[in-house]
């Protein structure tokens, strides 16, 4: 006998998806099939289940190999460094729910210390963008129900949000939508004739690195004012026909990725869009919004804002908490050797930072947090596999645009296994005790 | 629990009529009692004024456009985060603080109670999460319905008794407390950019006016008989001449008469009234009517109103009137955010600087006092700051200061760049009214509590009511030397319980509490359409499915307190 | 013949990579997904080298040894693609320009051909860079 | 004016930030007095005089004092912090925040200094001998109120996104500046002898831009004005001259659009 769990929340990416079904063992402790997500998520629940997972802590030693130890030594070392640290790092959270986020900031306070998420090398660009010029923006079923100009800007939701494009932005039928995809016109704007760029009404091949640039020519175009002949490497011809469509709409999204916060211009590519979508509300009605990678990288930042008022690369190493990416986000912290310990949980780190920042992680105390064999706890000192989120342990989460849902567990974790939150609440009392507060 | 016995301090309690007379207040077991054992713990209140724990009616301090207000503004914490001290977690901010320090700072003001006063539905997993992490104070949460489809769509067809049906399941879905209207039709013409005006002006696609909207909701909201009116923010915010609008929306609740068991007396709640008094066509004969809308609310006791005052700081503006913010950024050129929300709302955030030296911001300031000043009956008018709307709660204090003293006032108008315009467009300067410490009472805590219907609960020091108690050290047998002095003594309690609790003590907080989330669970008659509707809604228009919309669980509301009300 | 051109390299998602980092990245899948260089045809015709040969990616920052395979996006002349990870986080820019971003994308590379260097799996590329002793 | 010399002795293991190293926190203290003040290494609380030899007691007020900083202060951060008058010379090269908040008074770094510096500088002073990081004379995050006046003069180079939001006041760059100059500026006037790299003047609401040399890619919203004749720094020359940023908002004074200027040297 199975049974069916519907309205399950995958947890990839931030499209957060909330109607995957899941066929479980009659004990609740396999999984046996998935429905609904795409491929990656369907993975992501079934990898789950692999046989060869680490099911308990483990501390490298000094010939490399690994020693596994209990979860309450894993405690102990953790608490210990936190403890000792002077400028500890505590990274990720983007992969994990709101309530454990909740007690790592707890942590983070009593140990003062640096707490970030993958916004630092995602949104975090987005977000320095936002705190300059604000953000019009809207949920995913205002464009479900409305949008008639969609415009896809140095992202890739093919690849990288694959359920994005159906349940959201192009194909679905909406309450002023009715036609679906005959009613939208698309526009992507993408160096590469991506997967997504193929689809588009209007592809704008633009210059690698040149997106500030031609973000400025659009909002030129919509004033009408003199145009050099090439912008970005697109004739000015193409950019007024482009900005004409955007201006001809009745609501219209810019949905934007890595492809400008990580080119050349960062803030400035997102701030340049955001004054775009501000210009268009002089004509019509237009959103803009971040294309959120980790599920809930969004959370993250709802809750250290909330608690600590900044949505990242927050340093509490004052006693309060202080912001200014490029002094307290992680990469600089690295890459400056101002750190002297590395916590990461719920993100990896050592795959998706470049090099020279994941050095200085081997030379420091460090312990990961990750249910995953990752090129980060394969740089960590300590080892800790926890349950998967959203598949073995609920809790909130955030999506893309800022809507919370609550995720759902659909299976047993291994025996003996802890969660994110059961460990960092054990940390938590520990380094009470070791530093005496109440 | 502990017992606990304030004695011999300046009693001020609206609820029991008492008008400072020396008064010991005792307290056992979270409630207020009539007396206490020889070993109750003393709190000597000689030469000290006490009250009830005060009710925040409408506040902005929890939920998406908040935290988009944090996220957005680091500058608004720069050199304001400090050190924390003692037991209590890390805060910063100042326009918008954090959400321990939100907690911390209305408790060290004698808050016992607030209300976040603008939940989008789709986002109350968020407002509750942050209402969680606010300690000591007891909140709920508005849900807005002015702008929602299905209120739309039922009340084009003036279907009450599936309008009603709905709140109940709206309110029970996100564990709120009250029907919110917001710019009723305007925020749902946001959606393409439009807005509405007037309460005649047709919500585009819905072929329905705000004033039905109005009418429609005040009926459900007594058809259930709710603890709380209809609490609106009127079309047309903020616009000079906008005060026809505002008497146009509060003559649609003539002829209806509050029904309910939880002691309330109003129809409708005309919230941040300041930001709805204004004369003139234009910025330049920007003037204040004031008058005008005292003189209606003074004569029409279904209406209850709260001010909105300006406190002449920098500040972040947020509402659910998302067209009014993109109006306000075209004034002042400073970051706009906007958040549309599928099918119910929409909200919008704007800094903003009330400079003293501006006389738009100067006569604002005026407008706020004037209608705390004019109005005949201080449990129908309620002090607040449509935090961060008009200036941070955080001001309280000052806005007490400037009510209880003329003379503060006039240091203020004299302050002023432009003092002869704020004279010659308010009648500020004419006011020489200085509110007693009983009418502060009845602002702050009886009249908010009874037009929530928490009239049972708290707002009073009756035995038989939470134990929420201030003290100030503010001695009312002695002249005020200095008006200065007021607004000292109510920024920080000598002590303060919540509950029973105490978590003030000299200014600082000794307990993180026990705080409650509030809200309304209504029981209705089974509807088959109005089920159906929601199931239909959800499948073709929402991005969530409706098994994942439900506010539920611990995570969420670990202390909840449900009022209930049977309307079958 | 040992040719090298020049190339601006950029990194980002693919479904592959997105798959093979849920299924586990000490998988050899990981390096079949994300240890690769897409190139233009016609790049890959100026470096003289056949589909799948292994090349070595070099830049200011580092150097790595992936797959070229054929651009699967494109065309784009002059423009490489490595997918994000282990493997392009070896050659990227770590330049945040003060804002906590490095440059993961418009970084000058030189692109050579190095049929018999072998391609580090994604745990054990990273192990390596960072010196850490494997047991 | 009473001198103040400090020396660095111990090194810190992380960073140092000397918050306190201005002639504000210094003003009215004797040598002693001064090696209490505070300074943080990461989370530890420790004393000035922990890291630094301290000789020479202080001037009574700000004005009166003078602080020679010596020693690798490479890893030291927010030197001359919200400084409002008195001088402050740093013998060698200083870590980020050099400056920023400063009001008034004058600081010669020697050598370079790190990011931030001079951010939202409201007066005073500031002489970098060797090279300026990023967010020079730029504004803090999310604040529309960035330097708003006073002078900057850096004999090197400059980082990204120099005189971000400037509001006014002046910064000269002697040698190149990277990408982003006075973005979203609405006053002010920054003048680069060497070379710009590119997205000079973006967003600009007004304010003035003067380089020398060439700029790798100009913005599109900058139009081409005709050429003008400029004494610029002591220099006299033909400029070519561009208004912008033809796609941000701009003010009308007295009937006339207002645009940002942008001048290059012929």
């Amino acid at each position: 006998m199975t049974k069916t769990v519907t309205d399950v929340i995958c947890p990839f990416c931030g499209t957060l998806c909330d109607d995957v079904e899941v066929v479980v063992s009659d004990d609740g402790k396999q999984l046996l099939e998935v429905y609904n997500a795409c491929v990656i998520g369907t993975e992501k629940f079934l990898h789950s289940q692999a046989k060869d997972r680490v099911t308990r802590p483990r501390m490298r030693q000094d010939d490399g190999t690994w020693k596994e130890v209990s979860y309450d030594d894993a405690v102990e070392y953790t608490a210990q460094m936190l403890a000792k640290a002077k400028k500890p790092m505590m990274f990720g959270w983007s992969s994990t729910n709101c309530e454990a986020q909740s007690v790592g900031n707890e942590i983070a306070e009593i140990s003062k210390a640096c707490c970030d998420n993958t916004a630092a090398t995602c949104h975090g660009t987005s977000l320095i963008a936002v705190q300059d010029i604000g953000l019009p923006s809207c949920t995913l079923g205002e464009v479900k129900n409305r949008a008639d100009r969609v415009i896809f800007w140095g992202c890739n939701p093919a690849h990288a949000h694959p359920r994005h494009m159906s349940r959201y932005s192009i194909f679905p039928r909406g309450f002023f939508t009715g036609k679906g995809q005959m009613s939208r016109k698309l526009i992507v704007v993408d160096p590469r004739i991506t997967d997504t760029a193929k689809m588009a009404d209007v592809h704008l091949q633009v210059e690698q690195g040149r997106d500030y640039e031609l973000l400025d020519a659009l909002r030129v175009a919509f004033k009408g004012e003199w145009l050099p002949d090439v912008v970005a490497g697109i004739p000015a011809e193409k950019i007024r026909e482009a900005a004409d469509m955007m201006k001809s709409g009745r609501f219209g999204i810019i949905f934007f990725g890595m492809g400008v916060t990580q080119s050349l211009s960062k803030n400035h590519n997102i701030d340049e869009a955001i004054a775009v979508t501000k210009d268009l509300n002089e004509y019509t009605k237009f959103s803009i919004m971040p294309m959120r990678g980790h599920y809930n990288v969004t959370g993250s930042g709802e809750v250290f804002a909330w608690q600590f008022g900044f949505p990242y690369s927050v340093d509490l190493t004052r006693g309060f908490a202080r912001y200014n990416p490029g002094d307290t986000s992680t990469v600089d912290l690295l890459l400056r050797g101002e750190l002297d310990a590395m916590f990461t949980i719920g993100s990896d780190p050592g795959a998706h930072f470049p090099i020279s920042a994941i050095k200085p992680i081997a030379k420091i105390p460090s312990v990961c947090v990750d249910p995953h064999l990752t090129p980060t706890t394969g740089v960590s000192k300590l080892h800790v596999p926890v349950a998967f989120n959203g598949v073995e342990v609920g809790g909130n989460c955030y999506r893309m645009d800022n809507v919370p849902i609550d995720c759902r567990k659909v299976v047993e974790p291994p025996e003996g296994m802890l969660t994110d939150e059961q460990f960092l609440i054990k940390v938590r009392d520990r380094l009470k005790q070791l530093k005496g507060v109440a | 629990m502990s017992e606990y016995i304030i004695k011999n301090g300046h009693v001020f309690d609206p609820v029991q009529g008492i008008k400072g007379d020396k008064k010991d207040v005792c307290i056992k077991d979270g409630k207020i009692v009539d007396k206490v054992g020889s070993s109750a713990k003393v709190i000597d209140a000689a030469g000290k004024t006490v009250m009830a724990g005060a009710v925040e009616i409408h506040a902005h301090v929890a939920g998406p456009k908040v935290n988009l207000g944090r996220i957005y503004r680091p500058e608004d914490k720069l050199f304001s985060c400090t050190p924390t001290k003692g037991i209590e977690r890390m805060g910063g901010g100042a326009s918008i603080p954090t959400t321990f320090k939100t907690g911390y700072e209305y408790a060290k003001m004698g808050y016992a109670v607030a209300m976040e006063a603008a939940m989008p539905p789709l986002f109350s997993r968020h407002v509750h999460e942050e209402i969680r992490d606010t300690p000591i104070i007891d909140e709920g949460a508005f849900p807005v319905f002015g702008n929602n489809w299905f209120v739309l769509e039922y009340l084009k067809n003036q279907e009450i008794e599936n309008t009603a049906a709905y709140c109940a399941w709206l309110l029970k879905a996100t564990k709120g407390y009250a029907i919110k209207v917001v710019n009723p039709g305007g925020t749902e013409a946001w959606g393409w950019g439009l807005n509405c005006l007037t309460v005649n002006d047709p919500v585009p696609y819905f072929d329905i006016t705000p004033a039905e909207i109005i009418k429609g909701l005040i009926e459900a909201n007594e058809y259930l008989g709710l603890p709380h009116s209809m609490h609106i923010h009127p079309n047309n915010l903020g616009n000079p001449g906008c005060y026809e609008t505002t008497l146009d929306t509060l003559k649609l609740a003539e002829g209806y008469k509050a029904k309910n068991k939880f002691g309330r007396e109003q129809v409708l709640h005309l919230t941040h009234a300041q930001f709805h008094s204004y004369g003139g066509t234009n910025w330049g004969d920007f003037e204040s009517k004031a008058k005008e809308i005292t003189d209606y609310v003074n004569a029409n006791k279904n209406i209850t109103i709260d001010t909105g005052n300006v406190t002449l700081d920098e500040t972040t503006t947020m509402t659910a009137d998302g067209p009014f913010e993109h109006h306000l950024t075209g004034l002042n050129h400073l970051k706009w955010a906007n958040v549309d929300v599928e099918l119910e709302t929409a909200a919008g955030v704007v800094p903003y600087i009330y400079s003293p030296s501006i006389s738009v911001c100067a006569i604002q300031w005026a407008i706020g006092l004037e209608l705390a000043l004019m109005m005949k009956d201080p449990m129908r008018c309620y002090i607040t700051t449509d935090h961060p709307n008009a200036g941070p709660f955080t001001r309280y204090p000052r806005v007490i200061k400037w009510l209880m003293s003329a003379k503060a006032r006039e240091t203020q108008i004299n302050a002023f760049k432009h003092k002869d315009k704020v004279l010659s467009q308010t009648s500020i300067g004419t006011l020489d009214k200085e509110l007693s410490l009983y009418e502060i009472a009845q602002m702050t805590r009886a009249g908010p509590a009874r037009s929530l219907g928490l009239t049972a609960m708290c707002g009073g020091l009756k035995p038989g009511m939470d134990a929420d108690v201030a003290v100030y050290n503010f001695n009312p047998d002695k002249p005020v030397a200095n008006p200065d002095d007021i607004e000292k003594a109510f920024s920080r309690c000598a002590a303060f319980f919540k509950s029973g609790v105490q978590v003030v003590s000299n200014g600082d907080i000794v307990s993180n509490g026990n705080k409650r989330t509030l809200w309304v669970d209504v029981k209705v008659k089974e509807n088959q359409q109005v089920m159906r509707d929601i199931d239909e809604k959800f499948i073709k228009y929402y991005s969530m499915t409706k098994n994942n919309y439900e506010a539920l669980g611990h995570h969420f509301i670990p202390n909840p307190y449900a009022l209930e009300v049977d309307a079958t | 013949m040992a040719n090298k051109i020049s190339l601006n390299l950029i990194s980002g998602r693919t479904i592959q990579q997105g798959v093979a980092i849920e299924g586990g990245k000490e998988k050899p899948l990981y390096r079949t997904a994300a240890g690769i260089i897409e190139m233009d045809k016609e790049d890959l015709k100026k470096l003289g080298a056949w589909r799948n040969t292994n090349v070595r990616v070099s830049s200011e920052y580092g150097s790595v040894i992936v797959k070229a395979v054929e651009a699967t996006q494109g065309p784009h002349p002059g423009l490489g693609f490595i997918p994000m990870g282990p493997w392009a986080n070896a050659v990227i820019s770590d330049n945040t320009y003060s804002t906590g971003m490095p440059t993961f994308k418009g970084v000058p590379v030189t692109v050579e051909v190095a049929i018999n260097e072998p391609i580090l799996l994604g745990i054990e590329l990273v192990q390596k860079q960072c010196g850490v002793k494997v047991g | 004016m009473e001198t103040v010399t400090i020396t660095l002795k111990n090194a810190p293991a992380l960073y140092l930030e000397a918050d306190t190293i201005s002639p504000d926190a210094f003003a009215g203290r004797t040598a002693a007095q001064i090696a209490e003040l505070p300074v943080f290494e990461g989370n530890v609380p420790s004393t000035l005089g922990k890291y630094f030899s301290i000789s020479g007691d202080a001037g009574q007020t700000a004005a009166d004092t003078k602080i020679i900083v010596k020693g690798d202060m490479k890893k030291v951060k927010y030197l001359g912090f919200k400084m409002t008058a008195g001088e402050l010379v740093i013998e060698g090269s200083a870590d980020q925040y050099v400056g920023a908040w400063m009001k008034g008074g004058k600081i010669l770094a020697k050598g370079d200094v790190g990011a931030f510096a001079a951010t939202a500088m409201k007066g005073g002073e500031l002489i970098i001998e060797g090279n300026a990081g990023n967010y020079l004379g730029a504004a803090y995050r999310g604040d529309w109120r960035g330097m708003s006046g006073g002078k900057i003069l850096v004999k090197g180079n400059a980082g990204a996104d120099i005189g971000m939001y400037m509001l006014g006041g002046e910064i000269v760059v002697n040698g190149n500046a990277d990408v982003h100059v006075m973005t979203h500026a609405e006053g002010g006037k920054t003048i680069i002898k060497g070379n710009a790299a590119s997205k000079v003047g973006g967003q600009m609401v007004e304010g003035t831009i003067i380089i020398f040399g060439s700029i790798e890619v100009m913005m599109p919203g900058f139009k081409p004005n005709g050429e003008v004749e400029l004494e610029v720094e002591g220099t006299r020359a033909k400029f070519a001259h561009f208004i912008g940023d033809m796609g941000e908002r701009h003010k009308k004074k007295k009937g006339v659009v207002v645009y940002g200027n942008l001048y290059k040297k012929i």
